[in-house]
């Protein structure tokens, strides 16, 4: 709770900040506030504290609200030259990305599906407009608008759902709704399982899971880079932590009844990101893509429910989050150069940036899932959870699309360091450095030794 | 004597960061590196009992939520591999002193670095710090290879990392597998061996490891990535791969296919010698026909390693021995083969074996210590490369008498086309091309003076290596045995 | 079906249509009489003795000329819009409690349409409802002057709609209850909210003079600027709806704050009277107390709209914005503080 | 705690939009065939104080109207927040106010960004 | 008057639950047929209106309050959405003289 209250009042201060024309503070006061909720994270572990039962500030929540906002500090620290050119609007643009984390960590600690909507839309609220802040820029009002449709009719499933399930069962409290599944297991409503496919449907519009995908390449290379690093990182995270928190615990009875279609979703999502990631030619869209399919391995957790899966999932989102984080980071110092994200611009960057390419490598490496760094920890508990129930042929499946991935990751390294380019030296402003090189630490650290994030839930 | 092994397998990555932000200085440092290694190898030799035990064993845990430990140490199996590698490496980065890298620091540190992931490979005790290593091994020498290589390089490379990326993604399936087997929910390689999988489940195990391993050596038909890859290599990414490398799928099979999966190993491992009898056999009609002597060398080292590979799935002890010192001698002989290659291609940038000729007219002593190494490549008595391939045929030759004829034609087709080979390289007339070529001289010389010397003193007197291996390999197949008889 | 209830609602819904008809038609007779009074001239004088059928002969006319329909416009829009403003201002009164229940006979007869226990939300619902049809009115009439009338109607009306809103929050933390009818109830004999809230009907009367589109707020038939406003391109009928609803809200408005603060039909020393005057009359004395207060709320429209200039859109909009909703939203936090301290929790 | 209001309370509701309805219906269809019809090119054209009509009506006009409605719905559904809270304040106690006022004083400070940045100035 | 109530009170959730979802079902297959952004939008503001229907049928139903709440939440939310949408929905217009969504198809998949 603390934890909100902070974020949300340093939103409102930035705001005023900015009002009051004290551009230099922005970035300060945000951090500060940010730290303080870091700090709040870390008073309040193990406390599990319940309020009203509308949230609960359990590990879980604790440890999800801790990567986002850190994830969030480092894309905060990324704005440095950023907006100045887009926009005067600069308070703005940071406090709508205070209160999407205001909603994230809502939703990443929700008890009650009231306050699961009420995060959501808190955060995606924020992110149309976030989406289409460059607003003479074609492309960004398309994304703004595409995403805006696309995130108000998904609200409208999960809404449809969550009545449904609220009409069988009579409460929108978690532990109520999980009390009617344990005790009517014979004889539950039929409106429940609707609700719960609805559900369901809406949660992988919003996490961008196939074959609910189609908005995510678009609205993610029309937003600027910035914002899509926040989107595809801190937002990600939370949705699939909202998902997590809903079906592995409350409908973890149903089980049997929803991990078939889950395990279509998954497939299709490893599927369809993979191969359509393979065929681009553009950096920023392949990422995106290569979002859409760790969409999928994050859903893998969900396929074998052991008691590891949430702390799994926390594991490769960490992983996730923090290679994107280096990878968007590099693109927009990249971006800014040469104008253009295509791997082309890429070309030859290792010889006179080779700190850019290092650091670009080991995030590819990790997106890849390469031993020694975080992300191959990530995927092989994935992997180590859906083995323990022996769905060896999805097991097979992923390891193809796997393969295909470490082609298309190792596109960027292949141009950046095999290939003649024009030879540019890229500026690092003091903050990025600072940002990049923090990432590869922890990228590696959590590889080598990610003993401190195995047993955090 | 535990430090001595962390001290080993540490110190190449030391040394690589030092390499790294050392200047021109790099490849002093990285050899300095190296040679201190090989030192402590030494020391490890003298230290060592050659019995059946493991020994320098260190057991940390690493990640103990997941079971996963520092687990490594050395046997007499492992301490062959662990000499190969750690006398190669100084070697491979002499060969490199002639060459002007662009970013040579970063060259030499990713080689150190690879020598550190070879370490842990050869000494894991932990089936999941072995494929930690295993990859860590892969990563430097796909930037070795792709970096300084060729003009296909890049497409050649990734072919080469996807395959081998491949292979370990299903051996990491069946590592986890295992894992999930083992009742007490670690990666302990004495856990695995005492798993009591049946026939079904061992066949799984068994391809799951196989096919990474089937890749690395590589086995036909897994081989396609082999010759373009040595052939867009630099010399040091060639060596490296069919010097050391190559060792890590053989020293796999032996260290985890045959103790974990005996059974599986019954029921395919004629299959697999097969395949090995078909590679060694296509691989030398291959190799007849090459035009360009690295890719000749390149199906050679294919045709060698498919005997090697049937020697060991001959499952006894000749053909495990002979596996072991063929090995050592394999890991020498190409690296000098490339090794003469190589100075013949930076001097006349071309391989060409039609283009060349009368070498040896020039370069006397180059054309001496090239003979050499050819005559150990094919086997002659007195050389190194004899002892190794003839165990292995006895070991063949006790599993199938047909195998072993078949097997049996490698030495002749091997030292048919390499002799020939020589034959066009450095006899003949002396052409506009070679008139200018000047003899080996300072590093040059080094190198292949230890290398010819290397090759003779194991071929006369290769005691002590077999003394070091023996009584591993003896207990490896007693337990082999045990285990099958107790399946069936 | 209780066929007698349909029937005694039915009865009651059309004479309160019918008398909210006829103060409507005779508003427009008040207003010039008014204005004449007030500048010092006659007026209406020729219809009837003292002009008295003039809004008749207004109304005839209406029905008699041509209905002109531009050939750009929406023609089912261009329908729609009167006659959606017309039916708002009509349905607004269904709520308001117009005295207290009448016996005739057994039969005990509220003299409210309906006492809903959101009264005030429904009035605000209609209230809003009433936009749509100045709205829809002057966009399809396709006319430039009419859609920017039309719109600054639009966001004439929203504006003080919020401050409207505010200033009845500060009321219902008063009364507790959204019910008018009991809010009349409450304010038995002279009690009236007025006393509690001067501050909120201060804040009230002056956006219900915005709300009705009255002097001096009357921009969107601005003639200077605007031309007729938002009924620029209506004509018969459909033109006299548009005036007609202006003045039935002028009367619903009347009516609501003489309920909200100036206690419907609570009048002092009622008690006494209803003791004496019986159980049909002693009511109906009530409601003709109330109907003088509507008539004086009426007179005070027209009073200040040939008093007051208009403002200037700026100046309204800053009016709304910048003044009444800041204020507004002072006086709930004072009326709650207030209320707290002296209920001491 | 307020009397529940049934359905039924409503009905009469739906009486009156019936009248007004039916009052509304036919007073149009009636002025519809009372009056004359003669029409006339230029009686049928827009009315823009005389002068030759310029263009379509149908144009972009000021954003400022747009922003007056927009916030007017977000002001209107926060209002509309504090209805129950206004009928049930007393019931709410000290807690039920300093939530509201919390509230009212997030309200309030959007309401202060939107005038500082001069979203409500005309000019 | 007893008899009426009765009946206007009887209705069986059922029908409810059919309509919302049939209102539900027009709003999703507007936003999939229609281009036109406010359409679409509308559309989705149908769907939102079915749940909130029916939320206020099931609490009524089940006589627990906290389904009118949640009614609550999704106006003031929806109208949060609003003004960003039609927000949106204006900026796209004034940049591309168009709503249709066929026209914002220059990011191809």
């Amino acid at each position: 709770m603390n934890i909100i209250i902070t974020i949300a009042v340093t939103a409102l201060v930035v705001l005023y900040a900015g009002l009051f024309k004290a551009k230099k503070a922005l970035l300060p006061i945000t951090l500060i506030g940010l730290l303080t909720a870091l700090g709040f994270v870390a008073v309040s572990w193990n406390t599990d504290q319940v309020y009203y039962g509308m949230m609960q500030m359990d590990n879980f929540a604790l440890a999800f609200s801790g990567i986002t906002i850190l994830g969030t500090l480092f894309i905060f620290l990324l704005t440095q030259n950023y907006f100045a050119k887009d926009s005067e609007n600069i308070a703005e643009y940071f406090t709508l990305i205070l209160f999407a984390l205001v909603g994230i960590v809502i939703m990443v600690s929700y008890k009650n599906m009231s306050m699961l909507f009420i995060g959501l839309e808190i955060m995606s609220v924020s992110l149309y407009i976030l989406a289409g802040i460059r607003k003479s820029n074609f492309a960004s009002n398309e994304a703004s608008l595409k995403y805006f449709l696309m995130g108000a009719f998904s609200t409208g499933f999960l809404l449809f759902g969550i009545t449904l399930i609220y009409g069988a069962t009579g409460s929108f409290d978690l532990d109520a709704i999980n009390n009617y599944l344990v005790g009517n297991y014979t004889s539950i409503s039929p409106m429940f399982y609707s609700g719960l496919i609805l559900m369901m449907i809406g949660l992988s519009f919003k996490i961008g899971a196939a074959p609910f995908h189609f908005w995510v390449p678009d609205v993610y290379e029309g937003s600027p880079t910035l914002i899509m690093s926040f989107m595809s990182t801190v937002v990600k995270t939370a949705g699939f932590a909202a998902f997590l928190r809903l079906f592995a615990d409350t409908f973890a009875p149903l089980h049997d009844f929803w991990m078939p279609p889950l395990m279509v979703i998954v497939c299709l999502t490893l599927l369809i990101g993979n191969v359509t990631a393979l065929f681009q030619k553009n950096f920023k869209r392949m990422l995106a893509y290569s979002s859409v399919s760790h969409a999928g391995y994050l859903l893998f957790s969900l396929i074998a429910l052991t008691a590891n899966s949430a702390n799994n999932v926390l594991v490769y989102a960490a992983a996730y989050t923090f290679a994107s984080i280096i990878a968007f980071g590099v693109l927009i110092i990249v971006k800014q150069k040469t104008g253009s994200d295509h791997f082309d611009s890429f070309n030859g960057l290792a010889k006179r940036n080779p700190l850019i390419a290092f650091v670009l490598t080991v995030a590819m490496l990790s997106l890849a899932g390469i031993p020694l760094t975080a992300g191959f920890i990530g995927k092989y508990l994935m992997f180590l959870n859906v083995m323990q129930e022996y769905q060896i042929l999805l097991v097979a499946f992923a390891i193809l699309n796997a393969l295909v991935g470490f082609y298309y990751y190792f596109k960027v390294i292949v141009a950046m360091y095999f290939k003649e380019g024009k030879e540019i030296e890229l500026e690092t402003p003091a903050q990025y450095r600072v940002v990049l090189v923090l990432s590869v630490i922890i990228t590696l650290f959590l590889g080598i030794y990610p003993a401190v994030i195995l047993n955090l839930i | 004597m535990e430090q001595l092994l962390l001290l080993l397998i540490f110190l190449p990555l030391v040394g690589a960061l030092v390499t790294t932000f050392s200047g021109t200085a790099a490849k002093h440092v990285a050899l300095f590196s190296s040679i201190v290694s090989l030192a402590l190898t030494i020391a490890v030799v003298c230290n060592f009992t050659p019995d059946a035990s493991t020994q320098f064993v260190v057991n940390y845990p690493w990640i103990q939520d997941l079971g996963i430990s520092f687990h490594a140490g050395i046997d007499g199996i492992s301490i062959i591999t662990v000499i190969l590698t750690n006398v190669l490496i100084p070697l491979i980065i002499l060969t490199g002193y002639k060459h002007e890298y662009k970013n040579g620091n970063a060259l030499f540190a990713l080689i150190l670095f690879m020598q550190s992931g070879l370490l842990i490979v050869f000494t894991a005790l932990d089936a999941f710090l072995f494929y930690i290593g295993w990859e860590a091994a892969l990563i430097p020498i796909y930037f070795i290879c792709a970096v300084w290589g060729g003009k296909d390089r890049i497409k050649v490379n990734m072919k080469f990392f996807v395959y081998t990326i491949a292979g370990s993604l299903f051996m990491l399936v069946g590592i986890i597998y295992l894992y999930l087997q083992n009742p007490a929910h670690n990666f302990d390689i004495q856990a695995f061996y005492n798993l009591n999988l049946d026939g079904a489940q061992q066949g799984w195990v068994f391809w799951a490891f196989f096919i990474a391993f089937a890749i690395k050596m590589p086995v036909f038909p897994f081989h396609t990535w082999q010759p373009s890859t040595y052939t867009e290599a630099p010399a040091v990414g060639t060596m490296l791969l069919s010097g050391i490398m190559l060792k890590m799928g053989i020293y796999g099979v032996i260290r985890w296919l045959l103790p974990i999966a005996p059974a599986g190993l019954q029921q395919w491992g004629y299959i697999v010698i097969i395949l090995s009898v078909i590679g060694i056999i296509y691989a030398s009609l291959i190799a007849f026909t090459q035009k360009d002597a690295k890719r000749l060398v390149a199906y050679s080292s294919i045709a060698h390693v498919g005997l090697i590979s049937a020697g060991i799935f001959a499952l006894n002890t000749q053909g495990m021995q002979g596996a072991m010192i063929q090995m050592l001698s394999h890991g020498i002989n190409v690296v000098g083969l490339f090794f003469v290659l190589d100075i013949i291609s930076s001097r006349l940038k071309t391989n060409r074996i039609s283009e060349l000729g009368g070498i040896a007219k020039q370069a006397p002593i180059l054309a001496i210590t090239a003979l050499i190494i050819v005559l150990g490549t094919v086997a002659l008595p007195g050389t190194n490369g004899f002892i190794g391939e003839f165990l292995l045929l006895m070991g063949v030759y006790q599993y199938n008498i047909w195998i072993a004829a078949f097997a049996g034609l490698t030495i002749i087709f091997g030292a048919v086309y390499m002799l020939r080979m020589y034959q066009n390289v450095m006899l003949g007339k002396t052409n506009d091309l070679t008139i200018g070529f000047a003899d080996i001289a300072g590093t040059e010389k080094v190198v292949l003076y230890t290398i010819c010397a290397l090759i003779i003193a194991l071929g006369v007197y290769p005691k002590p290596i077999l003394q070091l291996s023996e009584a591993s390999v003896q207990h490896l197949i007693e337990q082999v045995t045990q285990k099958l008889t107790s399946v069936n | 079906m209780d066929i007698a209830f349909v029937i005694e609602k039915f009865i009651l819904v059309t004479i309160i249509f019918a008398i909210s008809l006829l103060i409507a038609m005779y508003s427009t007779y008040a207003e010039r009489k008014v204005a004449a009074f007030l500048q010092d001239r006659l007026g209406p004088d020729r219809a009837g003795p003292f002009g008295m059928f003039q809004p008749l002969a207004d109304g005839l006319k209406m029905f008699m000329k041509e209905e002109i329909i531009p050939t750009n416009a929406n023609k089912w829009l261009f329908m729609v819009g009167p006659g959606l403003a017309m039916l708002t201002a009509c349905i607004g009164t269904a709520v308001i409690p117009w005295g207290s229940d009448v016996q005739i006979g057994d039969r005990i007869v509220p003299l409210q349409v309906t006492d809903i226990n959101v009264g005030i939300l429904y009035i605000f619902g209609v209230v809003s409802l009433g936009v749509y049809g100045v709205m829809i009115g002057g966009w399809a009439s396709n006319n430039k002057y009419s859609l920017l009338s039309a719109i600054r109607a639009a966001s004439q009306n929203i504006s003080y709609e919020i401050a409207m809103g505010l200033s009845i929050i500060a009321l219902l933390l008063v009364t507790n209850t959204m019910s008018l009818k009991e809010i009349v109830e409450q304010q038995h004999g002279w009690q009236w909210n007025i006393i509690y809230q001067p501050l909120g009907f201060l804040i009230f009367i002056i956006c219900a003079f915005a709300e009705t589109n009255r002097a001096p707020f009357d921009l969107p038939e601005c003639e200077t600027e605007l031309i007729g406003g938002y009924h620029t391109e209506y004509s018969s009928m459909k033109l006299g709806f548009y005036l007609f609803a202006e003045y039935i809200n002028m009367f619903v408005s009347a009516a609501v704050m003489a309920t909200l603060y100036f206690g419907g039909y609570n009048y002092p020393g009622m008690d006494w009277v209803l003791l004496n005057a019986g159980p049909l009359f002693g009511p109906l004395i009530g409601t003709v107390v109330f109907f003088v207060k509507i008539f004086a709320f009426i007179f005070f429209f027209m009073w200040v709209r040939w008093t007051i200039p208009r403002f200037r859109y700026d100046q309204l909009m800053h009016l709304g914005w910048k003044v009444l909703i800041p204020l507004a939203i002072a006086n709930v936090i004072i009326t709650g503080v207030v209320i707290a301290i002296i209920e001491k929790f | 705690m307020e009397t529940q209001s049934t359905a039924a309370d409503f009905l009469p509701i739906i009486f009156q939009v019936i009248v007004a309805l039916g009052f509304v219906v036919v007073t149009l269809i009636a002025t519809h065939y009372l009056g004359p019809k003669r029409k006339t090119a230029d009686k049928l054209s827009t009315f823009e104080a005389g002068v030759k009509v310029v263009g379509n009506a149908r144009q972009p006009f000021s954003i400022k109207y747009f922003l007056i409605a927009i916030l007017f719905v977000l002001f209107d559904v926060e209002v509309i927040f504090m209805y129950p809270w206004a009928v049930n304040f007393r019931e709410l106690g000290m807690a039920g106010m300093v939530e509201m006022f919390i509230f009212m004083g997030t309200l309030l400070l959007g309401f202060i960004y939107v005038l500082k940045k001069k979203a409500l100035d005309w000019n | 008057m007893e008899n009426m109530t009765h009946q206007l009170q009887g209705v069986p959730l059922n029908h409810y639950i059919w309509l919302s979802a049939i209102i539900f079902t027009i709003g999703v297959v507007g936003v999939l047929t229609r281009r036109n952004a406010i359409v679409i939008f509308m559309s989705v503001e149908l769907m939102l209106n079915a749940v909130n229907l029916l939320l206020t049928a099931f609490s009524v139903h089940s006589n627990d309050p906290s389904g009118q709440v949640f009614v609550f939440f999704i106006m003031a939310l929806a109208a949060a959405e609003v003004a960003v949408g039609l927000s949106i929905i204006v900026m796209v217009y004034r940049n591309t003289q168009s709503i249709d969504i066929n026209v914002l198809n220059r990011l191809k998949w």
